[in-house]
């Protein structure tokens, strides 16, 4: 039962992080109904600005997590305004912005690899100190910072989205953007808005991962394929229901390694996935973003 | 008015003749050479290096590329050679396909007169026909599959081995693993050619030893959480680990063992070596024992370190394994190419099966690096040594541990 | 109130659609674009909304050139589409929908008056209140075409811009629309209709243009379709409106609105 | 109606005259003849050795463009029809002994039948519910191929020396084989598209329900689809086999079915010469940046970035607007004139 209960908690600190990935996911595909393949190189940047700035800066965590945001935004202000606009401008198909993204993210890896190198560095926790254990069910303290941090960025995104002018204008622009400019949207503003959103959750998840797996060019493609999973599971339509599509990834993914076989828990994970998205009712598939 | 009509087919011929025009600018670039490597008495002579210096295996493959440099630069400054030696770098990214076209390219375009081969067996494998099929000679700095030396496979009269294979590595861990007397030996590894390749060579050592592997998991390289395996190897009450993983997930592993307080032994492999580990376990690294070819009681060990770390700094390979095998490729070659009077091919390779390093940068004082006829693998008996994580930092474990070639 | 003068206007690569239009509206008043589907009355009024980009012409809204303002800065102004065949989000709830429509609502003020435009449109469209929760998309067609007016209303608009609000709809329901348009004109609301429903529009509007699908040339093989808004301006008679219309319907068969589109 | 649909009707609708297109013809024809003599006529190995690789990268992109760029269906697990062929044929030849065609004709067959099969629940999801599918479906497969060891000699791979399956005559002229599956392939692709059937493709993508409406069998054309694609990438993972004399896991993964995607979205969608130029632009431009040494993948990423900003259609949709640019001052030149 401890063993469980040990595997469950991990299962939804693993997950949350998938959801917070989902979550970039779904901010810029709920703008523009693009697919970010560079979540995972914004991820690894994350990462990699806090250990810049946290381990060869010695700055201290406040400043870092601000660095962490700054350095999300101008990379989000850098695709939407040099990469994205011009391509909208252009006409370009969707495929091709999608190819855009994987571009950019490898863009981004080889940058970090000729910055810093291409190893794994360690990033000092938020909480140094050790793990919290509760009845043999033990954690490390920055488990529990990402998986909280996880859970109240969802809770604001979700009431972002839901409860204020912008956020409900935002997903006006998503899902039928003449809707939006007839309303007196600034599409084009918003869009923009919705990268850094997007970028900067990615970007602080991060930074908030890297203590426990360390930060390097290589770190992000694992948990981007994953969080892609996440959000697609949820339907491609809400925060939320990619956040519980993620921590059952999470699940599954612990749960499957320890009680049926670590070598095929992949396989076990992604035929699941498989078969969710095929038997997935096609009422669910076509819903669009309720929030 | 009619429009001219051939306009589509200008479009199709451009694009077919662009994409001549592609092969034509390459075929432009490339020099007469010949197989066999460049055996022209005038200029350098060059060497070739294929390894990964992007992505994920970068960490292995550029310590390896400096360690190069640095020997490379000074047998040049000495000038005993009486020949000056060039290096040829091409990053594979540990593909296969472009370690094979980059093997292709540095036989008959570079005119390499050997080649240095990178850390991945995946992709020597790969490179290794291309190379040995036009007669140049390959050493293979730090890959360490026992099937890269195989005397039935075409070119394997060119093919050298620098560091120590699987075998030898597990041998010498199996008599930590006796010594201890566990009864329930367990291991992790990640599925990467690494990781399988260990257990693979693991299983075969134990069996011809008599032992057994309890239990063995294993995870995707870059794993986000080990949880699930720590626990199935606790709960399968193993008492001893085996761990054959890269740095990064090592770490991970354990941290997580750490997290859950469970308190075993671990003995790690070779990965152990590389920067990301110590950096991101920390303490939580404490106590690993794992195998190097570095023993800080050795004076050629000792200046090579000092040299390396003076320039590229002491960061960049921290536990100067992979560096030192490095180094030590260059010197092995330059001493098989001065007997061989810089000739590459038969004979480069029979003058290499001359060869004896005895104050190389890697391997336990009294050991040597030597090829003979027939035995294409360097090291000698006694070539390893162990070492431990204490307080963060690396600590020599022991210098005592016997190790034989397998 | 709006001058548009010279428009010319037209999709994609294609040609232009519109040639030399002009359209000018008054304060205060409610003029009526009628012709046949595919005349080029969606054109105009997306046009003028600046979904569609100008090629040619200038739209004068208060005495501010705005041929080159975006459509959510012309929304901003107070000159609203409500777009043909509604465009409302469909997963969103009509209160959602509705919230979007007070973005052009000056900041310091939204409060109260999105309130008080909230209180307007529920009086005028009952309905929208008992439906707030629903998602739009599951509204009847007509609630729809509500849900899309209350939320140009919900932005205090100075001219309101009506593409096709009859389309699809149960002759009852347009009838109560247009009643609603003619009150909120009635409150000093200008308004453009484009209306197939010539007879309807007309009965409701001070002024109507004609908008008249024409080709310039037949014996060109590249000709292209194309429509003239001719800037006559046809009186209150109805029998003289759909005495002009008639011979229109000739081009139904031939000529798809798809091709004056491309 | 948006925009994006009035473009493609447009393309749709672009008149093609019949002297161009013979003239078309010819070009093909001729660019197939020299692409056959190409490897008689390079005189280095390396080069060799690179045409080869494009060769294989074309054909592999001219599946994923044949589905992709034709009915609009996203593949990102292009690479596990790639490994059945590869693996395939490797398996067959070494632990079973089959000479080697009979060994590509199955592995071929077995890349179509498997698409097939996978095109009962893959053809049910579109968008990028589809993306995620054949994504996980190239995981599944990159997974099996490291773990299922007594098959598939896991992380070692499989060693196929072409001296002891091909024989030392056809090793020599493997090049002439690769090229030659180039060329069956492009022409496959090109008469599959050229026909009827290839508008029937085109209004598959843009507009399925339309399609349905105006009688095309959507669901046969995409199962024919989606198995003539399995059938040539599975083929080009039989050609890598004997090309690299080794299939290892890696060459079979995510980053392969992105590799490929990439060439399409360079080369130009839905364009079969795009496929080919893509390929090229991928082996050739690294090797070209080499002398940048660290700088080169950062090179090579702003470069690709640069021709999907400026070049929407590709490289060839590119030339194709700057020739038709060109014919458009030609005729209106014309015009003036006249």
């Amino acid at each position: 039962m401890t063993t469980f209960l040990q595997l469950a908690v991990s299962g939804i600190a693993l997950g949350s992080i998938y959801g917070l990935v989902a979550l970039g996911f779904l901010v810029i595909y709920h703008a523009t109904g693009l697919v970010n393949f560079a979540q995972g190189q914004l991820l690894m940047a994350g990462a990699m600005t806090a250990y810049v700035l946290l381990m060869q800066l010695d700055l201290g965590y406040p400043l870092v997590l601000l660095g962490v945001v700054v350095v999300a935004l101008l990379l989000a202000l850098v695709f939407r305004y040099g990469i994205h606009r011009p391509m909208v401008r252009r006409g370009a198909p969707t495929e091709n912005m999608v190819v855009a993204t994987i571009a950019f993210g490898l863009v981004l890896t080889a940058a970090a690899e000729l910055g810093i190198g291409n190893t794994r560095y360690g990033v000092d926790p938020i909480f140094p100190g050790a793990p919290i254990a509760i009845g043999g069910v033990s954690m490390q303290t920055q488990s529990i910072v990402i998986t909280a941090v996880a859970w109240v960025l969802v809770g604001l995104v979700w009431f972002f989205f839901t409860k204020t002018l912008t956020g409900v204008s935002l997903r006006a622009v998503g899902l039928n953007r003449t809707a939006a400019a007839v309303s007196g949207v600034r599409v084009s503003r918003l869009i923009t808005v919705a990268f850094a959103l997007s970028v900067i959750v990615t970007a602080v998840g991060g930074a908030l991962v890297a203590p426990i797996i360390g930060a390097g060019p290589s770190m992000g493609l694992a948990i981007a394929v994953k969080g892609f999973a996440a959000a697609v599971l949820g339907g491609m339509s809400s925060v939320y229901r990619g956040m519980v599509a993620g921590v059952a990834i999470g699940l599954i993914e612990m749960l499957s390694s320890y009680y049926i076989s670590s070598a095929y828990a992949p396989v076990i994970a992604y035929t699941i996935l498989f078969l969710a998205l095929v038997l997935m009712p096609a009422r669910v598939r076509k819903s669009g973003a309720t929030a | 008015m009619n429009v001219p009509r051939p306009r589509r087919a200008a479009l199709a011929a451009l694009a077919l003749g662009s994409s001549i025009a592609l092969v034509g600018c390459a075929t432009a670039g490339s020099s007469e050479a010949q197989s066999g490597g460049d055996t022209s008495s005038e200029g350098p002579v060059k060497i070739g290096y294929i390894g990964a210096l992007s992505g994920g295996s970068a960490s292995l493959g550029v310590p390896i590329q400096h360690g190069i440099e640095l020997a490379i630069d000074q047998l040049n400054e000495a000038g005993d050679l009486g020949r000056e030696l060039e290096l040829v770098a091409v990053d594979d990214e540990a593909d296969a396909t472009k370690s094979a076209a980059a093997a292709q390219r540095m036989v008959t375009e570079d005119g390499v007169v050997a080649v240095l081969g990178g850390p991945n067996s995946g992709t020597v494998l790969a490179n290794n026909p291309i190379i040995t099929g036009a007669g140049v000679v390959q050493l293979i700095t730090v890959a360490q599959g026992d099937n890269l030396i195989d005397p039935e496979t075409p070119g394997a009269d060119l093919t050298y081995q620098v560091t120590e294979n699987n075998s030898y590595d597990v041998g010498a861990i199996v008599q930590l693993f006796e010594d201890g007397a566990y009864d329930a030996i367990c291991a992790v590894s990640d599925t990467t050619e690494y990781g399988q390749g260990g257990i693979q060579t693991i299983r075969t050592v134990f069996e011809e030893r008599g032992l057994e592997i309890a239990t063995a998991v294993s995870h995707e390289v870059n794993a986000t959480d080990l949880t699930p395996q720590v626990l199935s190897l606790r709960d399968a009450g193993c008492d001893a680990v085996y761990l054959f993983d890269y740095g990064q997930d090592a770490a991970l592993f354990m941290k997580t063992v750490n997290q859950v307080d469970w308190e075993v032994p671990v003995i790690g492999g070779r990965g152990l070596n590389q920067a990301a580990f110590l950096s991101i376990a920390g303490e939580a690294g404490d106590g690993i024992i794992f195998p190097s070819v570095i023993d800080p009681e050795k004076a050629s060990a000792q200046e090579f370190i000092e040299a390396y770390d003076a320039k590229f700094g002491e960061d960049d390979d921290p536990a100067h394994t992979f560096s030192a095998l490095g180094y030590d490729s260059v010197m092995l070659l330059a001493a098989g190419l001065e007997a061989s009077g810089f000739e590459g091919g038969e004979a480069l390779a029979s003058a290499l099966e001359d060869v004896t390093l005895e104050d190389a940068a890697s391997g336990k004082e009294g050991s040597t690096l030597t090829y003979t006829y027939g035995d294409h693998r360097a090291p000698s008996d006694d070539f390893l040594t162990f070492w431990t994580i204490e307080g963060g930092e690396y600590q020599l474990y022991s210098r005592d541990v016997q190790s034989t070639r397998p | 109130m709006l001058e548009a003068h010279g428009l010319r206007a037209g999709y994609g690569k294609g040609p232009d659609v519109l040639l030399d239009a002009d359209v000018v509206v008054g304060t205060g008043e409610i003029v009526a674009m009628i012709g046949l589907n595919g005349a080029g009355k969606s054109t105009i009024a997306r046009t003028l909304a600046g979904l569609l980009p100008a090629r040619s012409g200038r739209i004068v809204f208060d005495g501010d050139d705005l041929t080159r303002a975006t459509t959510d800065e012309r929304a901003r102004r107070g000159l609203m589409l409500v777009p043909e065949g509604r465009e409302l989000c469909a997963s969103m709830t009509v209160a959602e929908n509705l919230a979007v429509g007070t973005v052009p609502l000056p900041r310091a003020e939204r409060r109260r008056r999105a309130a008080e435009n909230l209180g307007l449109v529920h009086e005028l469209f009952p309905i929208l209140e008992e439906k707030r929760r629903q998602p739009a998309g599951s509204l009847s067609g007509g609630q729809q075409q509500m849900v899309a007016i209350a939320r140009a209303l919900m932005g205090s608009p100075r001219l309101l811009i009506l593409d096709e609000p009859s389309l699809g709809l149960a002759p009852l329901l347009v009838r109560e629309i247009f009643q609603v348009v003619s009150r909120l004109n009635g409150d000093g609301l200008s308004v453009l209709v484009a209306e197939q429903n010539a007879a309807l529009a007309i009965s409701h509007s001070s002024q109507a243009y004609h908008i008249e699908l024409g080709a310039v040339s037949t014996t060109d093989a590249t000709s292209e379709q194309r429509s003239l808004l001719k800037g006559g301006v046809v009186g209150d008679d109805r029998d003289e409106v759909v005495a002009l219309q008639l011979p229109d319907y000739r081009w139904m068969g031939r000529r798809s609105p798809e091709a004056v589109a491309r | 109606m948006s925009t994006t649909a009035i473009r493609t009707q447009t393309e749709i609708a672009r008149p093609v005259r019949h002297g161009s297109r013979r003239a078309v013809f010819w070009a093909e024809v001729i660019g197939s003849v020299v692409l056959l003599a190409l490897p008689a006529i390079i005189p280095s190995a390396y080069q060799l050795r690179l045409l080869q690789d494009v060769a294989i990268w074309s054909i592999l992109a001219l599946s994923l463009t044949l589905i992709f760029g034709y009915t609009g269906q996203i593949s990102l697990g292009q690479a596990a029809f790639y490994a059945v062929g590869g693996y395939t044929s490797a398996i067959l030849q070494t632990a079973l002994g089959v000479p080697a065609p009979i060994a590509w004709v199955v592995a071929i067959a077995l890349g179509m039948g498997s698409a097939l099969i996978l095109s009962f629940p893959l053809l049910r999801i579109h968008g990028h519910f589809l993306a995620l599918g054949t994504l996980a479906l190239g995981l599944i497969v990159e997974t099996l191929l490291v773990q299922l060891v007594p098959v598939t000699g896991g992380h070692d791979g499989i060693l196929l020396p072409g001296a002891i399956h091909l024989g030392p005559w056809v090793q020599a002229r493997f090049p002439y084989i690769v090229v030659g599956f180039l060329v069956l392939a492009y022409w496959l692709v090109r008469n599959l598209t050229q026909r009827g059937m290839g508008r029937a493709f085109f209004a598959l993508r843009d507009d399925p329900d339309g399609a349905a409406a105006l009688g095309v069998p959507v669901t046969r054309y995409k199962t024919l689809v989606f198995m003539i694609g399995g059938g040539l990438a599975a083929a080009a993972g039989v050609l890598y086999a004997h090309h690299t004399q080794v299939v290892t896991p890696e060459a079979f993964g995510f980053g392969t079915s992105i590799e490929v995607l990439l060439i399409v979205i360079i080369g130009g969608m839905s364009s079969r010469i795009g496929a080919v130029i893509g390929a090229a632009v991928i082996v050739f431009v690294p090797e070209w940046l080499q002398f940048l040494q660290e700088g080169e993948n950062l090179v090579f990423g702003l470069l690709v970035l640069g021709i999907l900003l400026f070049l929407p259609g590709g490289l060839v949709g590119g030339v194709r607007s700057a020739i038709r640019s060109l014919r458009r001052t030609r005729t209106s030149g014309e015009e003036v004139s006249a």
